[in-house]
């Protein structure tokens, strides 16, 4: 059976043309491009010019690039170089509806003996502006906020609250991850100081990621050795993945368009199709400022593991809270820090689309799933038939 | 994505005896909506105080569904006393095993059984021993109850 | 031209049987393990099956074994995994011929105030055990000393030194990049408590690495945030290479008798002729204890780049020093430490092989590194004619 995917937020199918560009890396033109000879330094050649891929896709400058191994060390490189450049400061500031990328992070620095402001966000899932900014003082070291959130799919406006905070001459790291190849990005334009992004999420391999880090920023290097990445990240570089990066990149801004039409178009099918056809259900997070192919949707008094194996009956792959935090049955803290009601919070699941998802697929889906909730419904003592 | 067994994916998949026995002889309800996690199970017995029917309704995972199911099966045909020895690992090697981390789903059957018994014999709840089901939400029963209400 | 590669100790070729076997994982099975999904979930248990691969190659137990970006991290994972077990203690012993991996990582924390204990080597390279056991400590929090040498292939005795560090209740760490897969490794019999890899050091693709952590050892991430290898290291899976891993450890077990006779002697044939045909030439390093693989030769009055690129015209790719410290023209940190005389030590070359290479591509060397040597050593103000 092949499978309906609408997982992109969790990872994303390597582009064909992603893993024709990474091939002769393998077995072939395996050299080290730190090496002093022409096998090895060709492959230099190619590194640069996907950091220069990459910086066209943000907008920015190719030493701005940093290659790191994936989104969380890219969080982590940013969340250290901007706290060790800064070691008088001690307090942080971030959201409650981070990833836990950022989330664990902050909690572990607030147990070291960081003050740490969490900005709530309210039942729509927007941010709590006026709490953030009354919290910018002296001692801030560093704010980090999330583009766009991976359950809800809510863009938050980083670029007006980086201005506002580098006002105050402190550090803005934004974890764009789900943000990036889905929405234009220009960071020559912004005040935005340090962006994290993750291949994977956008037709690259796993274990490649980004870390932008504005020229002039104060930086200090999270993983130490070896001179690579101009002594900002040690380590023999992952050259196959860093060239798919730099392809995947390009991919991104020609399919930008696609995503923000008919990607589009499909998931708000989906999403009106679903609400029409099931009781009881209804969207999770800011429907106005929301990625175009995420939905999140509660089905209230039915639990989100027990809906996901059914849909995995059919073939449908999808999440219920961020791939990250199932596994273990707590409910997700997005979707607690927004008070989604108990009833539905547990019953809430993710769709998210990505250029290769079909017409067909959409209406399967739309086709399986009230049949799905109902019959778990039968089940359910809190459902009054 | 959890191992569950082909036993625990068929009693997910075609749940038995599932529904609500209206003219029962005990009944025992636990967890709550909060949790994720809930079961309400009801049992009849026959005139030899043999378990003649039992049916379950459970909101809750996978592992919770289907330890369900395999404890209706099990149960019928015992008698009471017999019925409150069932214990989660039973339920649990019925079913060829539960991942490590969903056992505690198969304790809420051997709780609803043992307050359904206990509903029958007319005797005070009992404490509930074993691990807690789930503490997810740390709120009050009362917020949960509203909950349920403002959104029932 | 094809090259003739005897770098290997800087990267090695992705084997052909681990390119096939990861090459599914990218754009067809390329779910997220951590999914609630079979097309997710049936990648977990490809991931389960290469950790045990691994296990076997480390004679270790699956549950032990952590994959990582690269060996840096491994390392780094390692080390700050030791000191932030046992906050209190504040000394920490290492060798002054470590990758920079650990070198860099050591000159950090002795900054951070960390006094920092750095055994010397003799001549040979062989460690001054008595300073090492000398300095063990209470207030001792981690010891790290390598198994192999990457520049000059020494082998250090890291089981015996295991065993007395261990005796003394402190973590050992060996960072073993260069010796797995090229000797015997038993971790169910050893004394070490964490071991670091690298995949790119035996036919995996770069950007994969291991850290084995022994049952019992205590432990805190370096990378965190989501739940992933068991709480230990965040970040999405990344299934390919993790894959190629297991299948390049699986490799590794059947080559290894291949690598301990035929390369061995490949190695011994280079070696012995060079030394015959190139006067004023000298093995660095200890040639009773040495990986079976490597040698460094020094040629004196001339200098190492200029050497490899006059290699290069012939397409033989080989090293001077770390391809991680080539680049900067400093005479190698491990060579000054064994006292390589400056005449010597700035003409070192390393060649580094692998069980791809061939009699051919040794005679050829054999024949062309001479007159390199010859021609530079006619330009060079030092050389008597
Ligand atoms: C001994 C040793 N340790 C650590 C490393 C670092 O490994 P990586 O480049 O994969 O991070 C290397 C190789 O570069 C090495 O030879
Ligand atoms: C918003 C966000 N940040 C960070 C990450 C972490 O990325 P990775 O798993 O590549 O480390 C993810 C995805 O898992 C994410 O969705
Ligand atoms: S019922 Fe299975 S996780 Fe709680
Ligand atoms: S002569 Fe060129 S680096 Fe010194």
């Amino acid at each position: 059976m092949n499978p309906i995917y609408v997982d992109n937020n969790a990872t994303t199918r390597v582009a064909p043309e992603v893993l024709e560009a990474m091939l002769p890396y393998f077995s072939d033109l395996y050299g080290n491009p730190s090496s002093m000879h022409t096998f090895g330094g060709s492959v230099g050649s190619k590194v640069r010019a996907a950091r220069e891929q990459v910086a066209q896709l943000l907008g920015a400058l190719p030493e701005e690039i940093l290659f790191t191994s994936c989104g969380t060390e890219s969080d982590s490189t940013a969340i250290y170089a901007a706290i060790r450049s800064n070691p008088e400061k001690k307090h942080i500031i971030t959201t409650r509806v981070e990833h836990p990328a950022v989330k664990n992070l902050f909690e572990h620095l607030g147990k070291k003996g960081y003050r740490v402001t969490v900005v709530p966000v309210d039942r729509q899932g927007r941010l709590d502006l006026d709490t953030l900014y009354k919290n910018l003082s002296d001692d801030t070291a560093v704010v980090s906020v999330m583009w766009a959130n991976n359950e809800t799919g809510t863009i938050f406006p980083v670029e007006e609250i980086a201005r506002k905070v580098r006002e105050r001459g402190i550090v803005f790291h934004t974890d764009a991850v789900q943000a990036v190849g889905k929405m234009p990005i220009t960071m020559a334009d912004s005040a935005i100081d340090m962006l994290s992004l993750s291949g994977h999420k956008l037709h690259a391999p796993k274990g490649i990621g980004v870390l932008y880090v504005r020229k002039g920023t104060q930086f200090a290097p999270f993983l130490m050795g070896g001179h690579q990445e101009g002594g900002r990240r040690a380590g023999t570089e992952n050259t196959a993945s860093i060239i798919g990066m730099g392809r995947a990149a390009q991919l991104a801004m020609e399919s930008m368009q696609d995503e923000n039409t008919r990607v589009k178009a499909l998931r708000d099918k989906l999403e009106t199709e679903l609400l029409n056809r099931v009781p009881h259900s209804m969207i999770n997070g800011d429907p106005e400022n929301r990625l175009p192919n995420t939905t999140s949707i509660a089905f209230e008094y039915v639990e989100g593991e027990a809906i996901l194996l059914l849909m995995d009956q059919h073939g449908i792959c999808a999440s219920s809270g961020s791939a990250c935090t199932s596994g273990s049955l707590e409910p997700s803290h997005v979707l607690r820090a927004m008070g989604v009601p108990f009833t539905a919070a547990h019953g809430s699941i993710r769709y998210s689309l990505s250029i290769y998802n079909t017409e067909e697929e959409i209406d399967f889906i739309i086709d399986k799933m009230p049949t799905i909730i109902e019959r778990l419904r039968q089940m359910s003592p809190f459902w009054q038939r | 994505m959890w191992d569950y067994t082909n036993k625990v994916k068929d009693h997910f998949l075609n749940p038995r005896n599932v529904g609500f026995i209206d003219d029962f002889d005990g009944l025992g309800e636990v967890g709550s909506l909060a949790c994720g996690d809930a079961l309400k199970l009801t049992f009849k017995l026959d005139e030899g105080e043999r378990i003649a029917d039992a049916k379950f309704q459970t909101f809750g995972c996978a592992s919770a569904i289907a330890s369900s199911s395999a404890l209706t099966e099990m149960v019928k045909g015992m008698t009471l006393d017999e019925a409150a020895k069932v214990t989660n690992e039973d339920i649990a090697d019925f079913l060829g095993g539960l991942p490590k981390e969903k056992m505690h789903c198969s304790v809420m059957g051997r709780d609803a059984m043992e307050k359904a018994i206990a509903y029958y014999r007319g005797e005070a709840e009992k404490q509930v021993e074993g691990e807690i089901v789930c503490e997810c939400f740390g709120v009050t029963d009362r917020q949960i109850e509203r909950a349920v209400k403002e959104n029932g």
